[in-house]
């Protein structure tokens, strides 16, 4: 399991960058918890790094999971429907819970 | 709150700072929380399709309205078509972009006009209903300002 | 920082406004703590006084440059005089009034210049000392930003 | 004494209505002291109220005296050498205290 925390703004400006740190740091096979709770803005193309992630993870049966998500940030996740799609969860820790508990099961 | 204002500003690669004007007009247009911050993610999309597919070049203005703010999205280049905005789709699963489909779905109104100096986006928000005394029935409970 | 910007509005009566736009656009040229406190003040004095002893109706227009940010007070009515800048003198009984004595002891330059939509006032700050690291001698100890 | 606390942001759109109040609350021969702790902005015409109420106090052989100002208001005491004329202190007790003790001698 990986814990990506990313903070800040991700816009156009700085989500290739994000994208090559999340391809980096990823082992396969790892399951993928993005902790956004420092996270203040993100834009589509920013969202578009997260869900590549999840295509990624679904490859090799791997899921992404998204915790802790506030305001701006939280509310594209809800339009888009992203917060649907991936298991979203209130608080990284939770997140880390249920992904450690799916493996010993 | 009804003072009117205009204000005009190059589209540049600076993301952060256009988003920090909007932010500041908005809050003077009267927009608070969930309303502002969707005012703001809808603007930047649109000045990153100026940079992205337009000709990275060209202007943002917000005016003060009655109701609130429109915040104006010109591209030089003139490319921007009603057909990209009608066609834009949501696809959660990240295949294509949504920027245009973010945008028509945040603001209260959006439109678009070929003009002589190019592709001229019109992005209206008002006022934030829960901050308006006369709208604090349902809608007030519907749109919950974050804070 | 390098990237250059222009903004415009008109004058208004909202002072809290045109200082949060002077803020955001001073920190987005460089300025930091008393430098762009400086400006900020220095930019509400001189609008205060195309409202009181101008036309009341002008522009602000902010422009980044490459030591800092210019910022221009066009007053319509095109009263403000040289003789005015150079007769204002610090009153510390409160006798008189000071706001064109501040901007220019504030301000690292400010102009004047008759044109025919008006009088211009041009501020000029430049970058605070302290944040280039090329001027970290003496200079940056005389100009501490406040935090 | 009348301690007059002014918060938030004086310019030229409010500083009428402080000088009304500053006027009806001070009671004659009263020394005054501003406490400007949570004044975060004040331009020069907020600066003459304060000129003027040091005036009026000077009539009937009172002080005016500034306290705790911070920031930018701080910073135009200090360059229109008003925080020379007036006696002007760190803390609001600080002033009190020089006040009373002024007083009782
Ligand atoms: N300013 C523009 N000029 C020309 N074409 C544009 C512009 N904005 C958007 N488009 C077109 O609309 C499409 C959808 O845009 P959008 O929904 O923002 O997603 P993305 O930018 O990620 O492709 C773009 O791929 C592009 O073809
Ligand atoms: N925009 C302006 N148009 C015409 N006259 C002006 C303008 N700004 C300043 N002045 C003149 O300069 C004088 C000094 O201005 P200032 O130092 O700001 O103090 P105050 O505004 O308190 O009088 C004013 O009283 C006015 O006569």
């Amino acid at each position: 399991m990986s814990v990506i925390a990313i903070a800040g703004e991700v816009d156009k400006t700085n989500s290739a960058e994000l994208a090559d740190y999340v391809e980096r740091i990823r082992r396969p096979r790892d399951h993928v918890i993005f902790d956004l709770a420092e996270l203040t803005f993100l834009d589509s193309s920013g969202l578009h790094v997260l869900l590549s992630c999840a295509r990624t993870c679904a490859d090799d049966d791997a899921d992404v999971h998204l915790a802790a998500a506030q305001g701006s940030p939280a509310r594209l996740l809800h339009v888009t429907g992203v917060d649907v799609r991936l298991p979203t969860y209130v608080t990284t820790e939770h997140a880390i819970a249920t992904v450690l508990a799916t493996r010993t099961s | 709150m009804s003072v009117q204002f205009e204000l005009r500003c190059p589209v540049s690669a600076d993301l952060a700072f256009i988003r920090d004007l909007v932010r500041v007009c908005g809050r003077y247009a009267g927009l608070t929380g969930e309303r502002l911050d969707h005012l703001v993610l809808a603007v930047n999309e649109a000045v990153t399709n100026v940079l992205d597919h337009g000709g990275a070049a060209g202007s943002v203005t917000a005016r003060g309205t009655q109701d609130g703010i429109i915040v104006e999205i010109l591209d030089f280049a003139g490319r921007l078509s009603a057909g990209h905005l009608g066609g834009a789709r949501v696809d959660p699963t990240g295949a294509h972009g949504f920027g245009l489909w973010v945008i028509q779905r945040l603001c209260d109104g959006v439109s678009l006009e070929q003009t002589g100096l190019g592709s001229l986006l019109s992005l209206h928000m008002n006022h934030d209903p829960a901050t308006s005394v006369r709208h604090l029935g349902r809608a007030g409970r519907e749109r919950q300002p974050a804070h």
